[in-house]
């Protein structure tokens, strides 16, 4: 108990710092969304008058403590830019990005986890080192060059075997779930593969320390088959490992997601940070920013929340420092 | 090392990778800078042995140029991660039990925060630029490589051989640089490898993002940004940076596991012969 | 004859029957953030709204010359001080308000009133007066300006519903023979035809839907896989697999007043030096330049495009000429040994390709060229705000833009009293000859002050699938009707 | 044997944990360590047997009471023998090198030579070939090798005080002959030391020590001559704990 | 259940651990197997559980019942495991399953093999850890909330919950303190005789030995050295090996005496303090193999 309060406590602290942050670190960047809404041939004149019009020529302070005071509202105010809430913004943003991580991730455990199974399980050498290798190349691919790889092989109209949309989200976004979907397909494979890659490797050697500790062999000596006590008793030891994993790899996945979002022009979160940084939309940017890192941190929490409760051990424990590993 | 295969093939692969580096400061095949209009996206000949890019400049140069980048990248990266990751490590560790919590949950809490987040708010005052990599990928890793070595850290540093060493009146820091350290430095290897890889192929990620390496300088994820729209015209020019990432974050990986198995004397018994 | 260019630069004749789609899905680049035309800058706006979506009073063609639009027709007074426009009748607003001459000029003055973008090219009307019973509109300007008709046909014309309220930025109600049914920031503009329309261009496809796609590698893939029917711009050394499927694609470059300009701060340190500027325009091998980038663009030796008037062949000025340059750099104290080290700073939109061959060009005569690609944004502070800059490079796609080498405080920092005085006459000039004749005698003075060197003057390279047509190829980056296209399968 | 105590605690609490947690594990202690004598430290597990040595040696602090050392430093002064023997050798370190590290530590003025000339001797003591055993990783040793080099580094700096906390319970039967040999040897040769250690292995105490102490849930149960204890004694728990022991 | 094995040689990576060992326990026997470390007792239980490393090579044969072990499918041996064959492992902590309940522990070789009602199987764990001594409220409890000498329990009540006919001890006693190591083993002891199942019970320690078993082997380096009645062989030692083995014991004893008169209050060892127990030592080779004449 006194853990989860100290969790979250550090986690309100967390999103404070980032708040500071992340607003600080933009104020730093030259030119502002006054001077590109005026574009080139606008005269000065007109660049203040929109920078008075939009309060950009207030305190930082004051700009700041509008900001996070909007954000204890839940508000995250209104891009200048496209003159729309944040949030709104945000929501159709996500409801792109977050199912493609989500799809991802999928894709990433589907076959991650059983490969990493197999791996363990595997009696011979050489399916020990063809899973070795597999999972080794898998996950040195850069994001980038997967995806292009995927367009060539399975893009509709471009590629060997043309089978899923290669570009763009459907006009209809999820009203249409199915064309939704199927052109989230071919981005959720390029990330899922290289992470699921990772989490094959890691499923593999968390299972191979469990393997040699003593509890598959109770398993074993109950009744189980190896196959059953690595699946059955050594994933759900693994669990708790495993969770933390994903929970890291659902962060790292970000960054591909961003690269992916541009090589399948989804316009998600990912591209939309990079082109609302450029056109100095700040309001819209910090809160992105910060609606980001809180996702994650949210994530961490639930992660290390989650990985009490699959651990009894740790479920008691005060501190994390007080069980090793 | 040499002796297994796999070795041989991160050896081999890594031992080219810096000699090209050397070499590109000294000799490419075509000066880096010549552009040829006239000549652009020409296929492989005898003067351009891997053809030419979209300004008519030699691939295999600007590939042999990127090397010293990405190589710079990879140890500037691995250095800071080590470092970074180690303080967080002695932190963990510390008999004050205090610092040791706060240091476990505060990393808990800044892990989940993606390097590329890290990097796009960096690149906001210094722009497109290697440090922007550097120190974002560092922090990233640096918090990995501390919570990935935790277990490993804590059990050396409460093992009776600490112990043993501080009931002689050994110091803290004395335990941490020569029990701590040293046990732990399988589990740093094999991450700092992986760290490694991942800063490789976070360059081509965050180059191609337009918050990596900036214009004008050569790196892989350069040459893979700028050939990847060409990718349906001139498959090849993108094949060549992929696939040299692709091999060079395999060996960087493997590299990790057997540099771990050889320079470890509990699992290399040549070790062992006094 | 509206839009004669649209029509002749497509080459499909096919007639539009019954199995004509009711939907064109088209690719653009460059993203419009907001649907603010009045207060947000970025010619993504003009391209995809103007003539589409909101019309002027009047219009332009596809060879940059003005036509009728909510005008039938104007008249001009003798001293070119009174401008008469007599408007359309019934015509409407896609909301069903109509759309009158008090709507003109209520559009006109609240412009020039609350400064709205491209307000000050207005800065000489003195009055604009609206009588509705006779449907006119009337213009008064303070000093007679060649210029006025043209600029009309920008954004300073158009046309808004007075009575009318909606938010700009996500919403627009027009005139013109298309509304905006969807507007995805970034993403997507979906317009449908306006079943209000009042006038000729008529939509003949039902809903046509914009997409922009930034990135080069999803737009070919989208035209591919026939995600879009066109693309526009497609980067000419992309167009191949399409050049060379004939059959199923058509791929063709288009005139337009792009000028890839890239300016030498003329007071700058080192930029100040005339020599140093001159040896830059003789290094400059302009045509290897466009040969790379696929031979559609057009060399370009001064300030005036061919589409704009006062247009003259200028490139004999300054031929690429490395000897020469050597010199000028020699004299000015530099040489291959001792480089002059120099900066060139610009938006990472044109790419990183152009810096690696202009620093490799000018490598060979003594200068060290640093590029900077830097975001547009960073650019317009210290380059255009802080004129804080050794080199820029800029596509300056406006037409009609040569006020700028008038102007002593643009960016340029270029201050020629001769070339300011010129201008000053051609805008007063009341016959477009010789209006012309002292753009071009200017022009051609600020092309030998080499305050610039103009690399190439952009052709857009437009591909669509063979069934499209209507699609206009000239200036369409700037200017995009829409109506007339269409696509039979 | 003097009677002046070389180390005495008085009166020792000890608890762990906070607040809920909290758990006292030794209440009101008190031993006396005496120089050139074997104290044995008898009880069942979690008696406090560890946690009362780790007080003596300085490696945890006492919530309350005293314990004095009638020397300067005893950190300086002691060796320590932990049971396991090779979780308390590093074991990415050489053999030699674990057993000069107290040399390493405490003796600044010694030279290279004289530390390994030290730590060879401190190998022969325990009846190990230096020449064999110095190059070696505790890896390739056996238990009762590895125990005894374990001595051998507690004993290099030859300490007035030993302390062992339960040298030898992870070990072979004969792997534990040789282990009292080395401890005999170092009697023999450092008459002065003293020895303190932990076990619940009676057999052994009996074969080494010359006084017990017997702990209970962290209380001192009895304490007295090894015969005394073993042959009479007092308490009903140290007859159990010797009855449990014979089988 | 009587075990058999005949000329089993196990080697992992090229190293020879098992070395040729012939051994037999007799239906209802107790058999002890000692030995210094590392000389492959534990290997010698793994292989007869049929739990060896997945690079290990057998050869050799294992049966158990009339059932051969040696290069039986992975699913024929599972059957075998808690149905027939049941173990308790040396070191409860690290076994026990950290995320298992203790009811649900105890439990799962019932699942596994018996098709039980809930209540049924819950019935019988509740008797089981009532057997082992434990109180009720243990059930609900997870591995790491009980000492190490419940933890022992709770092993040992898995491992003969289905009432197998074999039982492995492979060390049960060596995390324990001397008194909770004593009550372990005569449970161990009685419950196995109440079932009237025969067991193998590895320990280095002869004390112990001594009390549970009624004959024993000696395994040196993976080979028997030697083997026989236990309190025979506790007395007059034959090799080197087996002396020097007990006489370490000896030395270091409580009490000399208590030694060879372990076998005790339980199994009527009381004959195993006369010499002539010893008698039936030094004949054949076969002799261990047939059933001990059990009171
Ligand atoms: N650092 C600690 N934090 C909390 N409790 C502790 C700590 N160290 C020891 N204890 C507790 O103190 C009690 C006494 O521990 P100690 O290690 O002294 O026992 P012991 O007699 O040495 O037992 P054993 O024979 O098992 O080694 C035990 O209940 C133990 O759980
Ligand atoms: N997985 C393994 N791979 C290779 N060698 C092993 C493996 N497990 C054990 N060994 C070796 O096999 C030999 C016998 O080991 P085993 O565990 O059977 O010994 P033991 O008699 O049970 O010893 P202890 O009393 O210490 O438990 C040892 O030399 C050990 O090093
Ligand atoms: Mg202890
Ligand atoms: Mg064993």
């Amino acid at each position: 108990m006194r853990f989860i309060v100290r969790r979250l406590l550090l986690f309100v602290a967390a999103l404070f710092g980032v708040s500071v942050v992340v607003f600080a670190a933009l104020r730093i960047l030259p030119g502002d969304v006054a001077s590109v809404m005026a574009g080139l041939n606008s005269p000065a004149s007109r660049v203040e008058a929109l920078r008075e019009q939009f309060g950009l020529n207030r305190p930082l302070v004051v700009q700041y403590a509008d900001w996070a005071e909007g954000l204890l509202r839940g508000d995250f105010g209104t891009s200048i830019l496209t003159g729309r809430s944040v949030t709104s913004l945000i929501a159709a943003r996500a409801s792109i990005t977050f199912p493609l991580i989500v799809l991802g991730l999928l894709v990433a455990i589907m076959i991650g986890v059983p490969l990493g199974v197999a791996a363990t399980l595997a009696r011979s050498d050489a399916a020990r080192t063809a899973f070795h290798v597999a999972g080794l190349i898998g996950g040195a691919i850069p994001a980038l060059w997967g995806g292009l790889l995927l367009i060539l092989l399975f893009a509709r109209g471009t590629g060997l075997i043309g089978l899923f949309p290669s570009q763009g989200f459907p006009l209809d976004g999820w009203a249409a779930p199915g064309q939704a979907v199927w052109s989230l397909i071919l981005p959720a494979l390029t990330v899922g593969i290289i992470v699921g890659a990772s989490l094959m490797r890691y499923t593999r050697s968390a299972l191979g320390d469990i393997a040699g500790s003593g509890r598959i062999d109770m398993a074993m000596a109950c009744g189980m088959t190896r196959a059953q006590a690595v699946t059955g008793v050594g994933l759900r030891l693994a669990m708790p490992q495993l969770v933390s994993v994903i929970g890291l790899t659902f962060a790292e996945m970000i960054t591909g997601v961003m690269v992916i979002e541009n090589l399948f022009a989804l316009p998600g979160i990912g591209s939309g940070l990079v082109t609302d940084v450029g056109n100095r939309d700040l309001i819209a940017v910090q809160s992105e920013l910060f609606m980001l890192a809180a996702f994650f941190l949210l994530v961490g929490l639930i992660v290390d929340l989650l990985h009490r409760a699959l651990d009894p051990r740790l479920a008691t424990a005060a501190d994390a420092t007080e069980v090793i590993a | 090392m040499w002796r297994r295969s796999e070795g041989k093939f991160a050896l081999v692969v890594l031992g080219l990778w810096l000699f090209v580096a050397l070499v590109s400061l000294f000799w490419t095949p075509q000066p880096l800078l010549a552009t040829d209009g006239y000549h652009v996206w020409a296929k492989p000949s005898a003067a351009h042995w891997l053809g030419t890019d979209g300004t008519g400049a030699d691939v295999l140069s600007w590939l042999m140029a990127g090397s010293r980048t990405n190589l710079l990248i990879v140890v500037l990266t691995v250095l800071f991660a080590g470092a970074f990751g180690l303080l967080l490590v002695a932190a963990m560790v510390a008999r004050k039990s205090a610092l040791a919590g706060a240091s476990v949950v505060v990393i808990d809490a800044l892990i989940s925060i993606p390097t590329v987040l890290l990097a796009l708010i960096l690149a906001v005052p210094l722009g497109a630029s290697i440090t922007v990599i550097v120190v974002a990928c560092g922090f990233g890793y640096g918090l990995n490589l501390a919570r990935v070595a935790r277990p490993a850290a804590l059990l050396a540093a409460r093992s009776s051989y600490v112990e043993s060493a501080l009931a002689a009146g050994a110091s803290g820091w004395w335990t941490f640089v020569r029990h701590i350290v040293p046990n732990t430095l399988p589990v740093l290897l094999v991450q700092l490898s992986l760290s490694a890889g991942t800063a490789v192929l976070a360059e081509s990620g965050l180059t191609y993002l337009g918050i990596g390496v900036p214009s004008g300088v050569p790196s892989w994820g350069h040459s893979l940004a700028t050939s990847v729209k060409f990718i349906n015209v001139y498959p090849l020019t993108v094949l060549w940076p992929g696939l040299i990432v692709t091999i060079v974050v395999v060996a960087l990986n493997v590299f990790g596991d057997v540099l771990r198995d050889a320079a470890d004397p509990l699992s290399n018994p040549e070790l062992r012969r006094s | 004859k509206p839009n004669a260019g649209a029509q002749g630069g497509n080459p499909s004749t096919v007639e539009t029957g019954g199995n004509a789609a009711d939907i064109v899905t088209i690719g653009l680049k460059l993203a419009p953030t907001n649907l603010d035309i009045r207060n947000t800058s970025g010619s993504a706006l003009d391209q995809v709204l103007i003539g589409n979506v909101y019309e002027g009073l009047v219009a332009r063609d596809g060879n940059n010359q003005v036509v009728p639009s909510i005008a039938k027709s104007w008249e001009e007074s003798k001293d070119g001080l009174t401008y008469t426009f007599h408007l359309n009748d019934n015509m409407t607003f896609s909301n069903g308000d109509a759309l009158t001459a008090e709507d003109v000029a209520w559009s006109i003055n609240q412009l020039i009133k609350n400064q709205y973008h491209d307000a000050d090219s207005l800065s000489m009307v003195k009055s604009v007066a609206a009588d509705d019973d006779k449907n006119t509109v009337t213009i008064t300007l303070k000093t007679a300006n060649s210029n006025l008709l043209w600029t009309l046909t920008g954004r300073p014309g158009l046309v808004f519903d007075k009575d009318a309220t909606y938010d700009a930025k996500t919403e627009a109600i027009g005139s013109g023979p298309y509304t905006v049914a969807k507007f995805v920031a970034n993403d997507s503009i979906t317009l449908k035809a306006n079943p209000r329309y009042w006038g000729s261009h008529k939509a003949k496809t039902a809903t046509v839907v914009v997409k922009y796609l930034a990135d080069d590698n999803a737009a070919v893939n989208a035209l591919k896989s026939g995600d879009v029917q066109v693309l526009a711009p497609i980067t000419e050394n992309l167009a191949e697999p399409f050049t060379s499927d004939s059959e199923h694609y058509t791929v063709k470059a288009g005139d337009d007043t792009d000028k890839y300009v890239m300016a030498f701060n003329s007071k700058g340190k080192n930029t100040s030096d005339k020599r140093v500027r001159q040896a830059i325009r003789y290094a400059i091998n302009h045509e290897e330049l466009i040969a790379s980038r696929g031979g559609a663009d057009k060399a370009l030796g001064g300030p005036i495009p061919s589409l704009d008037p006062g247009y003259e062949d200028l490139t004999g000025l300054y031929p690429h000429d490395e000897a020469k340059a050597k010199a000028l750099m020699q004299e000015a104290g530099y040489s291959t040994d001792k480089p002059l080290k120099l900066t060139l700073t610009y938006a990472n939109i044109y790419g990183t390709e152009l810096g690696d061959q202009l620093r490799s060009q000018l490598a060979k005569i003594g200068i060290d060229l640093k590029v900077n690609v830097v975001e547009f944004s960073t650019w317009l502070q210290d380059v255009y705000t802080n004129k804080d800059y050794d080199i820029s490079l800029v596509d300056h796609n406006e037409s009609h833009d040569f006020y700028q080498w008038a102007d002593p405080t643009y960016y340029y920092n270029y201050d020629n009293k001769e070339v300011q005085r010129l201008y000053a006459q051609a805008i007063a000039a009341t016959s477009d000859d010789q209006r012309d004749e002292l753009l071009a005698k200017a022009a051609k003075i600020v092309s030998e002050d080499a305050p610039a060197d103009w690399l190439f003057n952009y052709r857009v390279t437009t591909a669509w699938a063979n069934g499209v047509s209507g699609f206009p190829v000239n200036l369409n980056q700037t200017l995009l009707p829409l109506y007339n296209v269409t696509y039979t399968k | 044997m003097s009677h002046a105590p070389l180390l005495s605690a008085r009166n020792v609490n000890k608890s762990f944990g906070r607040r809920a947690d909290r758990r006292q594990v030794l209440f009101d202690v008190s031993a006396d360590v005496f120089p050139g004598e074997c104290l044995a430290v008898i009880g069942g597990s979690g008696s406090g047997k560890s946690t009362l040595t780790r007080i003596m040696l300085g490696l945890e602090t006492a919530d309350s009471g005293t314990v004095a050392y009638a020397g300067d430093d005893i950190r300086r002064e002691s060796g320590l023998v932990f049971q396991d023997p090779f979780s308390s050798l590093d074991p990415r370190w050489r053999v030699g090198r674990s057993v000069a590290e107290p040399l390493r530590i405490q003796r600044r003025d010694l030279s290279r030579d004289e530390i390994d000339a030290r730590a060879a001797a401190a190998l022969r003591t325990v009846g190990l070939d230096p020449a064999v055993f110095l190059g070696r990783y505790p890896i390739d040793l056996s238990g009762g090798q590895a125990q005894r080099v374990a001595i051998a580094r507690a004993i290099v700096n030859e300490p007035r005080v030993i302390l062992a906390d339960e040298p030898m319970s992870a070990i072979d039967v004969a792997a534990r002959i040789q282990i009292l040999d080395a401890f005999a040897a170092i009697r023999e040769t450092r008459r002065e030391t003293a020895l303190v250690m932990v076990s619940h292995d009676l057999g052994v105490v009996r074969h080494i020590a010359d006084r017990i102490l017997v702990l209970h849930d962290g209380r001192v149960e009895e304490c007295g001559s090894t015969d005394a204890v073993l042959g009479n004694p007092q308490s009903a728990y140290t007859r159990e704990l010797i009855a449990a022991a014979s089988l | 259940m009587s075990v058999e094995v005949r000329g089993l040689h196990v080697t992992i990576g090229g190293k020879a651990i098992v070395r040729g060992v012939d051994l037999g326990v007799a239906d209802g026997e107790r058999v002890g197997l000692v030995g210094s470390s590392g000389s492959g007792k534990s290997m010698m239980s793994r292989a007869i559980m049929g739990l060896l490393p997945a690079n290990a090579r057998v050869s050799g044969s294992i049966m158990v019942g009339d059932r051969q072990v040696v290069g039986a499918p992975d699913a024929a041996l599972a059957d075998l495991r808690g149905r027939y064959m049941g173990m308790v492992f040396q070191n409860p902590g690290s076994s026990l399953n950290p995320v298992m309940t203790v009811a649900r522990q105890v439990a799962l070789p019932l699942r596994l093999h018996y098709d039980l009602t809930k209540t049924e199987r819950l019935d019988r764990v509740r008797a089981m850890i009532a057997k082992v001594g434990l109180p009720d409220d243990v059930l609900g409890k997870y591995p790491h909330q009980l000492s190490g000498g419940q933890q022992q329990r709770v092993g040992i009540a898995t491992a003969l919950i289905t009432s197998p006919r074999f039982i492995i001890a492979d060390e049960p006693t060596t995390a324990l303190d001397s008194i909770v190591q004593r009550q372990i083993v005569d449970l161990l002891v009685s419950l196995v005789d109440d079932a009237g199942a025969s067991m193998l019970f590895i320990t280095h320690d002869f004390a112990v030995l001594a009390r549970a078993t009624t004959r024993c082997y000696v395994l040196d380096d993976g080979a028997i050295a030697d083997f026989g009645d236990t309190a025979a062989l506790l007395k007059h030692p034959t090799t080197p090996e087996a002396a020097n083995l007990v006489s370490a014991a000896r030395t270091l004893s409580l009490n000399a005496s208590t030694l060879v008169a372990g076998n005790g209050d339980k199994a009527g060892g009381a004959s195993a303090l006369s010499a002539e127990g010893a008698g039936s030592r030094g004949e054949t080779g076969g002799a261990h193999t047939q059933p001990p004449q059990h009171q």
